[in-house]
């Protein structure tokens, strides 16, 4: 006998704990299965390509920070680039060092965010988020000694970097390295081979390869999906084809292959680290560029492999000081495009997880 | 390195296939007619030397008598890349064909150039406004407004 | 004869029978009340800190000598708040659910016993009685889930009965593991029979046992009708003030009860050396819910499915091998030294779990739609 | 054979939960401890100094947000007198970019952050309130000379061991800990 049921809407979010911030699904639902997704979003947009065209080149870095606020290191990098993509820059080497040391220790930080809130979404009650919280404060300490600030950096400018490294930070930033891999360790203890982690992830949420490639997924959820793409390796920006690092891959494209590649790719940044602290040289640390910067008629998309996928900035020139057009291409934002196909037909705790795998930032999908 | 592919030689190669079909061509960028786009884009990532498998960015920009649709597209298997753009100088309707169906990527992408810039992407299957509401008037983004 | 019967009979010679009867009973109630509340703050507070060790923090630490005094805070806290009740919700069921919620939970106490004679009432079906009352909260969550009109308090609440159904029946069978080795259903007949605490005795059956009453009491890894990560609160997102407070008072009463059962039946009750019994009993619960909390700050959640699926096939099966295994020993061991029983019932379970272990894939449960 | 699903995975888990309850907590208790900050810091509110302060606007055109206000006349020695100098700090991001600006060292991040204030209004910083005080020192932001006169930051990645093995109550709680470099 058939019965005769209704589906259910269920609207997750705005305000909703593990949407990570205001973000709104509207969940159509067969008892607990997700039959449809709908992504409502904007709750947070505050029209930051339209700020950048009528601020200068320079005053635009601060905005940036507000993009991907957990990554905020990441985002100046990207856009310095590609303004001095644009306008024919040169950077000192030192600088670039410190630039990659930053990007790298952001991307620790980041992963360690992240992979502590899919926990939190699987509902291991905080413990891993604290976990990998210590260690991210401990990075957040050492961006405070170099910038002043812990989260909104503002560090990197058109030309390189806004001060040098203090002395004590090498220092402590070498004993952080050293114990990091320690700290890794104990986390693969932890949750890797937990068997509820595993029977809550394995073969959850798969995102095809073709579908992932389709879909312009980027970062560690292309990458769970067996796809060796890496911005860092396939078009090196900045100094990245000097270091030695490997690009861990997924398997099938599920939640654990997701966090996996996460907890991997941390070890990787932590050997990038390594050798940059043991490359670094001596120099100045900003060129000089005028603070007003007129970049020649012209259009550039500069991107890098920021930690949750493909960050790209768009600019277009008119000579002016301040650029024409300003649009960013924000990873999470297209990294949701699948997120229909991951969810359908699995269970509403399923869609939460996925949506964590994912690494969402509203900051940045709203922008 | 991801190759940049010089925009005139593909122009070429796409002109060969589709005449008429290319608008203008330099080293950075192919422009095409608009409502050739779909066609051309079908070509560029199904022809197996091309290949581009991977749409990176969508964007629009308005140069005030007209808007540029601007696409990068990477291929993933050869490692190269190109820019395709496409022109509409109507200012009350911009449209170009949409390019959900050959990559999907498009599909956010398209809709918050909608939204921001107010073109129109014929055969987009869920054409709303993606980051403000329903009901929102104007187009942000466009340089007219205020 | 239990303390308060004594009580009673004392009463009887100088009072009319009426009064000889209800005012120890009173008395009684009042003492064990008492004990439970008090119990159910301390609790309160072991958990936070506990907690807070476990996740390198320090826990509540701010009012009174460690930290001892925010439960307290807490609670004044919870009462001052506002009583919100939704507009459409059902005011009648709204109202009623935390009461049925919390009831239930005080009265499983009436058969705990807390030493040799001091117990409430010493029913001599008292296992069959706390398995009866322990259920019905389940249908005040569901009360609550229907009523306050929420899409996630009804997910909450379906969840709750389908829960609820499926680890009553391995509790059960496990208890009766115990039942036929102490060969009474009472709780003082239970605890005298401990000679080696039944743990040992029973190795697979207190897993069972214990899993079932963790599923039971709604904590993680079983927290699915909480599930704050999913479904925010679940069955209690509507409620606010003095009966969220009794929700919550129940959840750590919950634990408190079975707490308290699961050291009465497996743990030798109140038995133990030199300490006085109520002591050994504080401590044996103490540690009991040390483990749920250990578990609580290790352990992601189950999936709604996986936990249906671990209820039905893992642990009723097992629940019922283990039953006859027992059965069996108590027909043909029971002569023999204890000790063998020991020996032979840990193998057996390690190997029971071994094979149940193969049943489970990791992973997985898409549905077609 | 894999040892998946046996419970081994849960056990290491439980097992690293449980070492870390013998670890020292990381927890800072804020308002009777309180770290060093950076000497860096971006904190709240700027410091102005009206006697290097040329009122060139430099840094009211470096703001992103146009946040700063300057208003100046010419004064009887051919210079700038500044006639108002107002910060609204409730719209201040504090990137630092008016403190980089400066060619003549007149501004200055400020090293504190307890600065809530009851009103918005109260946030608007006038000219008279941005100098130097006692509650309002300056940091080392771009500005090296103050950095090496100030207090060497306290980092947590130090506090681990060389603190090491602190001796805390069970509880964690009895023994007053000192942190830092």
């Amino acid at each position: 006998m058939a019965i005769r049921t209704e589906p259910f809407i269920l609207n997750m979010g705005p305000q909703h704990p593990s949407t990570h911030g205001v973000l709104r699904l509207r969940v159509t639902l067969d008892g607990e299965v997700v039959t449809d997704v709908e992504l409502v979003m904007g709750y947070l947009h505050r029209g930051i390509e339209k700020l950048g065209e009528n601020r200068t080149y320079a005053q635009i870095i601060p905005l940036t920070d507000r993009l991907d606020y957990v990554a905020s290191m990441t985002n100046n990098f990207a856009y310095v680039l590609a303004v001095e993509k644009l306008a024919g820059i040169e950077v000192p080497e030192r600088a670039e060092y410190l630039r990659i040391i930053m990007a790298e220790m952001m991307r620790i930080a980041n992963h360690l965010m992240a992979v502590g809130f899919f926990l939190n979404d699987l509902g291991a009650m905080m413990t891993p988020v604290l976990y990998m919280w210590r260690e991210r404060e401990k990075l957040l300490d050492l961006f405070e000694m170099v910038c002043g600030q812990r989260l909104t950096y503002n560090y990197m400018r058109i030309g390189g970097v806004s001060h040098d490294i203090p002395e004590e930070f090498l220092p402590a930033l070498k004993r952080f390295v050293a114990e990091m891999p320690g700290f890794i360790d104990e986390y693969d203890r932890l949750l890797s081979q937990n068997e509820v982690l595993l029977a809550r992830t394995k073969g959850v949420g798969i995102l095809p390869k073709d579908t992932a490639i389709n879909t312009a997924a980027s970062g560690p959820v292309l990458r769970a999906s067996d796809v060796k793409w890496d911005i860092r390796r396939a078009d090196p920006y900045s100094i990245y084809d000097r270091f030695d690092f490997e690009i861990p891959v997924g398997t099938v494209g599920d939640c654990y292959d997701r966090y996996w590649v996460r907890m991997q790719e941390m070890r990787q940044s932590v050997r990038i680290l390594e050798q940059a602290i043991a490359q670094l040289p001596e120099g100045e640390a900003c060129a000089k560029v005028p603070q007003l910067l007129r970049p020649p008629v012209g259009e550039v998309y500069g991107h890098i492999e920021a930690p949750k996928g493909e960050l790209g900035f768009h600019l277009v020139s008119d000579n002016s000081i301040a650029p024409y057009r300003f649009h960013i291409r924000a990873p999470t934002l297209i990294n949701m495009t699948a997120l229909k196909d991951m969810a359908i037909g699995w269970k509403v705790a399923d869609l939460i997880i996925i949506l964590g795998s994912i690494d969402v930032c509203l900051g940045e999908i709203d922008r | 390195m991801t190759k940049a592919l010089n925009g005139e030689e593909v122009a070429k190669k796409i002109a060969k296939k589709f005449p008429g079909s290319i608008a203008a061509a330099d080293k950075a960028a192919v422009v095409v007619t608009s409502k050739s786009l779909y066609q051309v884009a079908e070509f560029l990532k199904n022809t197996r030397t091309l290949d581009f498998d991977y749409l990176t960015n969508l964007t629009a920009v308005d140069y005030t008598d007209y808007f540029e649709v601007v696409y990068h597209l990477i291929s993933l298997r050869h490692n190269h890349s190109v820019v395709l753009k496409a022109r509409c100088y109507d200012r009350d309707k911009p449209a170009v064909p949409s390019v959900v169906s050959l990559w999907r990527a498009a599909d956010f992408q398209e809709r918050e150039a909608y939204d921001l810039m107010g073109i129109i992407f014929e055969g987009h299957p869920n054409l709303k406004r993606l980051l403000l509401w329903e009901g929102f008037v104007g187009h942000p983004l466009r340089r007219d407004y205020l | 004869m239990t303390l308060l019967e004594q009580f009673q009979l004392w009463l009887g010679s100088i009072w009319p029978g009426w009064a000889a009867y209800i005012v120890p009973a009173i008395v009684g109630i009042v003492v064990v009340l008492g004990f439970v509340l008090t119990m159910v703050i301390v609790f309160i507070w072991y958990e936070r800190r506990l907690l807070g060790r476990f996740q390198v923090r320090l826990g509540p630490n701010r009012l009174g000598p460690e930290g001892i005094f925010q439960p307290i805070a807490t609670a004044v806290k919870i009462l001052l708040k506002e009583d919100i009740v939704p507009t459409k919700s059902d005011k009648v069921i709204h109202w009623l659910a935390p009461v049925i919620v919390f009831v239930p939970v005080l009265m499983i106490f009436a058969v705990v016993p807390f030493g040799e004679r001091a117990i409430l009432t010493d029913l001599n079906v008292g296992v069959v009685y706390v398995v009866a009352i322990s259920s019905i909260s389940a249908v005040g969550i569901y009360m609550a889930g229907w009523a306050s009109n929420n899409k996630y308090g009804l997910i909450s609440a379906l969840r709750a009965v389908a829960q609820m159904v499926s680890y009553e029946l391995p509790v059960v069978l496990a208890i009766l593991g115990v039942v036929l080795m102490a060969g009474s259903l009472s709780m003082t007949q239970i605890v005298a029979s401990q000679k080696i605490p039944f743990l040992l005795l029973q190795p697979l059956g207190f897993v069972i046992f214990f899993l079932g009453t963790v599923a039971e009491m709604n904590r993680s890894p079983f927290d699915l009708l909480e599930a704050d990560s999913e479904i925010v609160a679940g069955y209690h997102i509507e409620y606010s003030g003095m009966k969220f407070a009794m929700f919550y008072l129940g959840e750590y009463g919950h634990a408190l009860a079975y707490s308290c059962i699961i050291a009465t039946l497996f743990l030798s009750g109140w038995q133990g050396p030199l300490l006085p019994p109520i002591i050994w009993l504080v401590i044996k619960v103490m540690a009991v819910f040390f483990v749920i909390v250990w578990m609580r700050s290790t352990l992601p959640r189950l999936r709604v499915d996986q936990l249906m699926a671990f209820a039905w096939k893992g642990l009723l099966p097992m629940a019922i091998i283990n039953l006859f295994i027992v059965a069996a020993e108590v027909l043909w061991l029971s002569e023999i030294t204890p000790w063998l029983m020991v020996a032979v019932n840990f193998v057996f379970a390690g190997v029971l779990v071994l094979l149940w272990s193969k049943l489970f894939t990791l992973g997985g449960g898409r549905v077609e739609v | 054979m894999k040892f998946e699903r046996y419970g081994i995975g849960i056990a290491k888990g439980m097992a690293v939960t449980f070492k870390h309850l013998f670890r020292a907590p990381i927890t800072v208790q804020y308002p009777e401890e309180k770290l060093i900050v950076s000497r860096r810091i971006r904190g709240n509110e700027l410091v102005w100094y009206p006697d290097k302060c040329t009122g060139c606007a430099t840094c009211a055109k470096s703001c992103p947000q146009g946040n700063i206000e300057i208003a100046t006349h010419v004064g009887d020695k051919n210079n700038y007198v500044v006639d108002k100098f107002e910060v609204d700090t409730g719209r201040c991001m504090f990137c630092g970019l008016c403190v980089e600006a400066c060619p003549f060292d007149a501004l200055a991040m400020g090293i504190s952050y307890e600065r809530a204030q009851h009103r918005r209004k109260q946030l608007v910083l006038s000219k008279e309130e941005l100098q130097l005080s006692d509650v309002r020192q300056p940091s080392g932001y771009a500005r090296p000379r103050i950095e090496a006169s100030l207090p060497k930051q306290s980092l947590l990645i130090y506090w681990d061991k060389e603190e090491g093995g602190q001796k805390l109550s069970w509880l964690g709680l009895s023994k007053k800990r000192g942190r830092g470099v």
